[in-house]
């Protein structure tokens, strides 16, 4: 009791807030808090944004989305399930002691090991081993040829063997320590996390000697909190938002097309979207222009196929259903389907306008479609579960963060997949076939032949590619890219 | 007296355990979380696999029975979320909420009771319809708007108000202010209705006979008498104020169990919601055995157990 | 001599409606003057309107209420606050009800002094071992749920008579009493009234309690008074048909058991059916045209004042 | 003859604050014969409403037996109290509160009627109209509400209802005291009524002398749960034998000044004690104006003085 | 019979004006409620557009608010009857039980009311609607199922109060058994309490609903309540003022008149019953 008085008297009196100052400290309004710090655990949006500020990763991504070195300075493979990385042997984690291939090896068996219950496990559980081949090397196995290895070791974070194992998993979570710019302050949970500059950083000092990264989850919140100076920079804004916010004069927009695709889930196994016909006349009922202009207000670009061209795998040839309400209306005549009824699940994470405007275009054709939102765990347990429960027709935003085709198109509908509500033994052999080899370009080959598929039996329709948005005090320069990292060691007042 | 305490205590633990059981299985009934907890491309026998290894494919009283073991040994979990002790995850939110709370509290009794003394003294006459305007318009707007509208009016345009967050007692205003208005309504309503059933009875016109004015009449005797069932709505509405802090701590920010709680249930963070809900609970039996000791300190009758 | 206290064609309506109509009436100082009548006759609001206590929806629509010749109508509240407790008092038909359960019977009996509980307390002290409450040191911090019926009557006594005001309204002051504790409590009234030269106005319904310590009388029936004057007088000779009945209705232990008792046909009139005539016309065995259509006036007859055109 | 009424060594018992049992009604017996009335005097406080309420049954009765046209009541199960119910009626203090606000008078007499399968329909209805003119109301009121009604017609409405089963027993406890004076004797002259044309027994509880005088054969007097003294109503007023009745005769109030004038009053000091806690020998010793020491440690036996009984060592 | 006075006439007077908006809304509607137009999305009111008159504009979807926001008093309207009437009905029940029969009966049902109470009522509800899944008839359940305890506690204590009174026993002597002492005697006498407890139970209700939107799981889209239109307008407040302040402002007389009544009711059937 004493302790709670104590805690409320220093939260009245004390932490009084850095306000506008001279500025060497960013502060980030971010939707949610950070849920574990520890980089091998939860992955969500927030939590990555702000751990990948306080760790270095195996590898990462440029601004252009090219994977480019960071603890590894190059890679190779010696076979297809062999590949050898050589480190840098100069970075130090935040308590002084040197990053060592021990590291690394340690990292990657640690969020291998189902005891961990890593979230991320699915991501790397190709990796067959690790082990450190010399003293600034390590070689990896991997089950079996596995082309999104590289993309997925971008998400690696390296975390320190002797502090992780001396102080254990539990209390490395509450105090991490990494090698990357900044280091972890202070972490009010549910408040703030503050980050402060890691002045001996391999890189180069940082150029804000502290960041604030405070959890705001209403959006208008966000807003008044640019508006006022409170914040510096947020995200997880509407196109809306934007719109709204285009004639602040301390402020401006940056957008970026991201690696996320929306597109719409058709299930091809149950109810009326069973028959290929009406689902081709669903694709042809949906006006992604009009979407795009006057729901997205621009914030996207158009794609044919549930990929966006920031992913490996995008092929721009395999044309897309074009919008014909008249031929879908006949379509679905010719199907037997008028007056359908198309259930549509969804969960407040999706954007709601989309859903009534597809509700719209679709009752335009002659069908008839109920909209039911669940919350999101009740919506996945839907989705993902059998075909006759998943709804017809659904809403999704899918980014694989690996920018490549095997991490969207495989899960979404290879047959046995939890997300596919398809079966097409063709398709299962192409993006089969894509994942077992290295071969780029047979790759490619393989994903076309798989596109033209998908065209054809409509198990999803790509809408367009996402767009990030972020809203910033004028004087900060911020490029953001495609896999929506936001480091802040690359931001610096102009 | 003091069976009387002990008795309603051992009434209340009983509530605390019901409460505590709906909640366990409706969560467990609304899915578990590890779904939400694997990437999106994770396989099937993954998903299954993970599920297993967090002991969700147990049989429900299988799991609430294991519940109540570690409950028994004060043992309250770890989150699946945020992998830390639930005990401390939730502790740290507490500050938060009581000072939202007790804002929130300040707001409704500072406006609501003195508004509802003056309704029902001035019952009748312009003073109280201008009051009752006042008043019901803070049950009357949702708070996720006039929450929006404040932040707008104080934060962005006049700029006297953080917008957002906790840190110092002028972030605290703007979300008491919006938390407390549902209260304060309720407390003029009540207060009105007391003091007006008060005002009805014999001994005011007894007190009135011997020389005392309306207003005398009305702080020496009325108040405490209308301050019994005064004190019932305000331990009950201390649980309606915990509920309604969900939204506002939403809105505004601001770190409470109630935005913890929205939080978990979505992520379906059982341990999480299980200890949060148990420690609204107990606040709520112990603002109402306060209550009882209120009445006694208020009432001789009780005090002396008559 | 000036009457302590002198109603004069006191008229009240609620909401427009009238329910006590011209009613004129004098109390004397040592006098118990009892106003009698059954529920409904208007008793009651005559002395909330001689304390100025109306409810709100009654208002005095005519007439004046004098306090030893002072016209208590033309006084602002803050005045007529300063009268209430110490120049005219009141006590009650409930007495637990009239004590502020929450308060030492102390403080109450004090508050009439204008004093504080401190200062007043051996006044208090005085005055409680004079309405006979055994042990007062010990009773005066008690609060009223730990004093019986009787005893909290006696500290409403108390408190309306510390301040030796020249008037005290008595409304049904011993109905709610066992008939042993009514003896004490009008033995006690009688005793104080006397002594003090306190002038007594006594509302109720029982004409037992009338004839035990009142010494005048006025019987009121549908907001008029139908009959007033001496208690011997008014028992001994009733002129008014509705005092007659009255009388008679009431079981005495000198009657033959089970002997039928008088009974008054008919029931009292609501304000809102009162007619031009005596208002006790539609349930008079001597009625006739002139009763209903012409109001009798009161007259005086023998002892007696008379409102009745066929009282003789 | 089986009495209407036998009551032998009744004690009703509730739970008092410190574990004291609040002895209501601690060891009274008394009989009505068929026909007759009792009127059961008190004052508030000396049990005489846990009595009546222990023999209709509303409050269970902790020992002793109470027979109704001799049938138990005492530890009777629902079943059986219901059908006893058939038997024995009850007229309340207050009409205000003794009808529901809510449902027709009609209805509410015809209730005991219906809920038993006595009567339905058309039957019901002239069963109804045939008690409404039996306590002097029109047939036509069936239709109204209480609230339409005076105290006085309200009573004779739960006086009808009370009939409608033609109980062996009628049950008044305090039936004019919340009536005006004019209305009271309307009430009183139908009840006496009723008892000469129905012949039922009668169990009258008042506080009010004269009432009871008026309208009882037989009177017992009730002080802190016990009897004192019980006698014909003639004998018991003309020459009253305990104390305490003597002390309650000389407070009722005579409506007459001059009598209630000339009255020598028998001061009667204090208050009635606390019934959790009774004094010690006879229970009236605190207030007597008589008492002597063997009344504090003595509590005087029930005996048969003139024509009734007495519960005083100095009664003659 | 007191009269009604010229401000609770006008009261009165208004909240039947909403509910005969709100049952002729297919007549008063100028448009189609759900018919989109992404085209012309937040026109202001007033405006003139392809022919059509949007008197209240169009939202975030080019839908005509006017039509919208007479469509979204029937629901909002409809939800909060309907979960009142269940809620009444539940908790009527259980606390006239437990006030009739006492004993272990009403210690079994009053722990559960208290139970209920400590639960916050909006993590409940979201509980429920994940469990039951969302829809009209599942959102009145949940609100149904978390309300009761309210009238719970009022029913219960009117009931002590009623059953100890003469009438009640006149019942009982008269050979009626408890189903019908509770249902003819007890439910009149106590009803007056609890509709005051369901008017202000009412305007909560709605705020509820509202509130529930904001947070995604009210009524269903595409139909339109007063909550929802609000919680989807709430993004837009300063661009588009009219999406929230028409329904906000419906919503909000439709509280203030029926909390006015509310009290109104109270001070006229019943002045004693200030506790909930």
């Amino acid at each position: 009791m004493r302790l709670i008085a104590a805690a409320i008297i220093a939260l009245l009196i004390g932490a009084l807030p850095a306000r506008a100052q001279p500025k060497d400290t960013l502060t980030v309004d971010l939707p949610g808090d950070v849920a574990t710090m520890d980089p091998q655990l939860q992955w969500d949006t927030d939590s990555y944004t702000v751990y990948r500020n306080i760790f270095d990763n195996l590898l990462t991504r440029d601004v252009s989305g090219k994977i480019v070195p960071q603890v590894a300075t190059a890679w190779r493979y010696t076979n297809d399930t062999t590949i050898v990385f050589d480190l840098r042997s100069d970075i130090l984690f935040h308590d002084g002691s040197r990053l060592t291939p021990d590291d690394v090896v340690f990292s990657i068996a640690r969020i291998t090991n189902p005891a961990l219950k890593s979230p991320q496990l699915s991501q790397f559980d190709q990796i067959a081993s690790a082990e450190t081949t010399g003293p600034t090397q390590v070689t990896l196995h991997t089950k079996s040829p596995y082309p999104a290895l590289l993309a997925q070791l971008v998400k690696l974070s390296i975390v320190p063997k002797a502090y992780v194992e001396k102080v254990g998993d539990t209390a490395f979570n509450q105090a991490v320590i990494g090698s990357g710019p900044y280091r972890l302050k202070s972490w009010q949970r549910g408040v703030q996390t503050n980050l402060e500059a890691n002045e001996g950083y391999w890189r180069g000092k940082p150029f804000f000697k502290a960041v604030t990264f405070r959890a705001v989850p209403d959006s208008a919140t966000r807003i008044a909190d640019l508006r006022t100076g409170r914040a510096d920079i947020t995200r997880g804004l509407t196109p809306d938002d934007a719109v709204a916010m285009k004639n602040e004069k301390a402020l401006k927009l940056s957008s970026i097309a991201t690696e996320r695709v929306a597109y719409l889930f058709v299930n091809a196994l149950s109810g009326p979207t069973k028959d290929k016909r009406v689902r081709q006349a669903i694709a042809m009922a949906i006006d992604r222009d009009t979407l795009i202009s006057a729901l997205q207000q621009g914030y996207a670009k158009p794609t044919n196929i549930v990929l966006t061209p920031a992913n490996f795998g995008y092929v721009a040839d395999v044309k897309g259903w074009p919008f014909d309400p008249a031929k879908a209306r006949a379509l679905i005549k010719e199907a037997g389907a008028e007056g359908a009824t198309i259930s549509f699940i969804t969960s407040p994470a999706y954007d709601r306008r989309l859903n009534e405007a597809v509700q719209q275009m679709l009752e335009d054709v002659g069908l008839k479609m109920t909209i039911a939102v669940m919350d999101q765990p009740t919506y996945l347990r839907r989705r993902l579960g059998t075909p006759e429960d998943a709804g017809s027709l659904s809403q999704g935003r899918w980014s694989c963060a690996c920018q490549d085709a095997d991490g969207v198109i495989f899960p979404l509908f290879r047959s046995g997949s939890v997300w596919s509500k398809f079966t097409n033994p063709e398709y299962d052999a192409e993006v089969d076939a894509a994942r077992a080899t290295l071969d780029d370009a047979r790759r490619l080959a393989h994903y076309h032949r798989a596109f033209e598929i998908l065209r054809e039996e409509v198990p999803g329709i790509g809408l367009f590619q996402d767009e990030a948005i972020y809203l910033m005090r004028r004087e900060l320069a911020f490029t953001p890219t495609a896999n929506e990292a936001f480091f802040v060691y690359d931001m610096k007042w102009e | 007296m003091i069976g009387h305490i002990a008795s309603r205590l051992g009434q209340a633990l009983l509530a605390s355990f019901g409460v505590l059981t709906i909640v366990f299985f409706i969560m467990r009934l609304s899915g578990d979380p590890t779904l939400l907890l694997v990437p999106e491309g994770a396989s099937l026998e993954q998903i299954n696999q993970l599920r297993h290894q967090l002991g969700f494919d147990r049989p429900l009283p299988i799991q609430f029975a294991a519940y109540l073991g570690d409950l028994a040994r004060l043992d309250f979990g770890e989150s699946l979320v945020q992998r830390a002790p639930v005990l401390g995850i939730v502790a740290e939110r507490i500050p938060y909420t009581v000072a939202l709370a007790s804002g929130a509290l300040l707001v409704a009794i500072g406006i609501g009771i003195p508004a509802g003394i003056v309704m029902a003294v001035a019952r009748g006459t312009w003073l109280e319809r201008a009051l009752a305007g006042f008043v019901l318009a803070g049950q009357s707007l949702p708070t996720f708007w006039s929450g929006i509208l404040l932040i707008l009016l104080f934060g962005v345009t006049l700029g006297w108000l953080p917008t957002s967050g906790a840190d110092g007692i002028a972030s605290l205003i703007m979300p008491s202010l919006a938390l407390g208005a549902v209260g304060m309504s309720t407390f003029a309503r009540m207060t009105r209705i007391a003091v007006l059933d008060e005002l009805s009875r014999d001994y005011v016109t007894a007190a009135r006979a011997r020389g005392l004015s309306r207003g005398q009449a009305v702080v020496g005797h009325v108040l405490r008498n209308a301050a019994v069932p005064v004190v019932t709505i305000a331990a009950l509405e201390i649980g309606n104020l915990l509920a309604g802090a969900v939204i506002v701590e939403t809105v505004f920010a601001w770190p409470g169990i109630g935005q913890l709680a929205i939080q978990s249930i979505q992520s379906r963070d059982f341990l999480v919601v299980q200890t949060v809900v148990l420690f609204v609970s107990l606040v709520y039996v112990a603002t109402n055995l306060l209550a009882d000791l209120l009445y006694a300190l208020i009432d001789p009758r009780i005090r002396m157990g008559a | 001599m000036t009457p302590v206290l002198a109603i004069e064609n006191l008229s009240l309506s609620i909401a427009g409606v009238p329910v006590v109509d011209g009613i004129n009436l004098g109390v004397d100082a040592g006098e118990v003057m009892a106003l009698v009548g059954e529920s409904g006759c208007g008793k009651s609001i005559t002395s909330a309107a001689v304390m100025r206590l109306l409810p709100g929806a009654v208002s005095q629509t005519a007439g004046d209420i004098r306090l030893a010749g002072e016209s208590l109508s033309r006084l602002s509240e803050r005045q007529m606050q300063a009268m209430r407790g110490r120049r005219l008092s009141m006590i009650f038909q409930e007495p637990q009800a009239a004590l502020d359960p929450l308060s030492t019977i102390g403080t109450q009996i004090a508050e009439s002094l204008r004093q504080s509980a401190r200062a007043a307390r051996p006044a208090v002290l005085h005055m409680l071992d004079e309405v006979g409450i055994a042990d007062p040191a010990r009773r005066i911090d008690q609060y009223p749920f730990e004093l019986s019926g009787g005893m909290c009557q006696r500290v409403v006594i108390a408190a309306a008579l510390i301040a030796r005001p020249e008037l005290l309204l008595a409304d049904e002051p011993t109905t709610a009493l066992d008939v042993t504790i009514q003896a004490q409590i009008l033995d006690l009234l009688r005793t104080l009234a006397r002594e003090r030269g306190t002038a007594v106005l006594l509302i109720t319904h029982d004409v037992g309690v009338v004839a035990d310590i009142a010494d005048r009388v006025a019987v009121m029936y549908a907001g008029r008074i139908a009959e007033a004057g001496p208690v011997h007088s008014i028992f001994a000779q009733p002129r008014h048909p509705y005092t007659q009945l009255l009388l008679a209705s009431v079981p005495r232990l000198s009657d033959v058991p089970k002997s039928p008792l008088a009974v008054i046909p008919g029931r009292v009139p609501t304000p809102l059916e009162f007619g031009p005539g005596c208002r006790f016309a539609s349930r008079c065995p001597r009625a006739d045209a002139q009763c209903v259509a012409q109001t009798p006036p009161l007259r005086p007859l023998g002892d007696s004042d008379v409102a009745c055109w066929h009282a003789a | 003859m089986t009495p209407a009424l036998a009551i032998r060594d009744l004690h009703v018992h509730f739970p008092g604050r410190k574990r004291l049992a609040v002895r209501a009604v601690d060891g009274v017996s008394f009989e009505i014969a068929a026909g007759e009335t009792l009127g059961l005097v008190g004052e508030s406080g000396c049990g005489k409403s846990s009595l009546s309420n222990a023999v209709v049954g509303l409050v269970a009765a902790t020992s002793g037996s109470i027979e109704i046209q001799g049938q138990q009541v005492v530890g009777a199960n629902r079943a059986a109290l219901r059908h006893m119910r058939a038997n024995v009626q009850m007229v309340f203090q207050d009409p205000a509160t003794s009808l529901n606000p809510r449902m027709t008078i009609g209805a509410a007499i015809a209730e005991p009627l219906l809920v038993r399968g006595l009567a339905t329909g058309a039957a019901l209805r002239l069963r109804v109209e045939a008690l409404l003119e039996e306590v002097g109301l029109r047939p036509e009121h069936a239709g109204r509400m209480p609230h339409q009604f005076s105290g006085g017609q309200r009573q004779r409405v739960v006086i009808a209802r009370a009939l409608a089963l033609r109980p062996a027993l009628l049950v008044c406890d305090e039936p004019v005291s919340a009536l005006d004076v004019s209305v009271r004797a309307q009430i009183l002259n139908l009840l006496v009524d009723l008892q000469s044309r129905l012949k039922m027994a009668t169990l009258f509880v008042s506080h009010d002398l004269s009432v009871v005088r008026h309208v009882c054969d037989q009177v017992a007097v009730m002080y802190l749960g016990r009897l004192v003294e019980r006698a014909p109503a003639a004998e018991l007023f003309a020459t009253p034998r305990h104390p305490y009745t003597r002390a309650l005769l000389a407070s009722v109030p005579d409506p007459d000044p001059i009598v209630q004038r000339a009255k020598s009053r028998v001061p009667l000091s204090g208050e009635i004690p606390n019934p959790a806690n009774p004094p010690p020998g006879c229970r009236f010793h605190t207030r007597c104006p008589i008492a002597a020491d063997l009344c504090r440690t003595a509590e005087p036996a029930w005996r048969r003085v003139g024509g009734g009984d007495v519960a005083c060592h100095f009664a003659t | 019979m007191r009269r009604i006075s010229p401000g609770m006439m006008v009261v009165l007077g208004l909240l039947a004006l909403f509910v005969a908006a709100a049952l002729a809304a297919p007549l008063l509607s100028p448009f189609d409620p759900l018919r989109q137009s992404l085209l012309l999305r937040l026109k202001p009111p007033g405006s003139l557009l392809g022919g059509r008159t949007f008197i209240l504009g169009t939202d975030d979807l080019g839908r005509d608010l006017l039509s919208r926001v007479l469509f979204g008093a029937r629901v909002s309207l409809l939800v909060s009857v309907v979960a009142v009437a269940l809620s009444f009905v539940v908790g009527t029940a259980l606390g006239m039980v437990a006030g009739w029969y006492r004993g272990a009966v009403a210690v079994v049902i009053m722990r559960l009311v208290d139970t209920m109470l400590s639960i916050p009522a909006i993590l409940l509800a979201v509980l429920t609607v994940a469990v039951l899944g969302p829809g009209f008839l599942n959102l009145v359940v949940v609100l149904g199922l978390t309300r009761w305890p309210r009238y719970a506690r009022v029913a219960y204590g009117q009931t002590l109060q009623v059953a100890v009174l003469p009438y009640i026993r006149a019942a009982e002597m008269a050979g009626a058994g408890s189903t019908r002492i509770l249902w003819r005697h007890i439910l009149p006498n106590i009803a007056g309490p609890l509709m005051v407890v369901a008017t202000s139970e009412f305007g909560l209700m709605i705020l509820f609903e509202a509130g529930l939107s904001f947070l995604g799981l009210g009524i269903q889209p595409p139909a339109p309540s007063w909550g929802s239109i609000m919680a989807a307008g709430r993004q837009y407040v300063e661009r588009a003022w009219w999406l929230t302040v028409f329904p906000g402002a419906c919503l909000f007389g439709v509280v203030l008149c029926v909390n006015v009544t509310g009290d109104w009711l109270r001070d006229r059937l019943d002045p004693r019953a200030a506790s909930r």
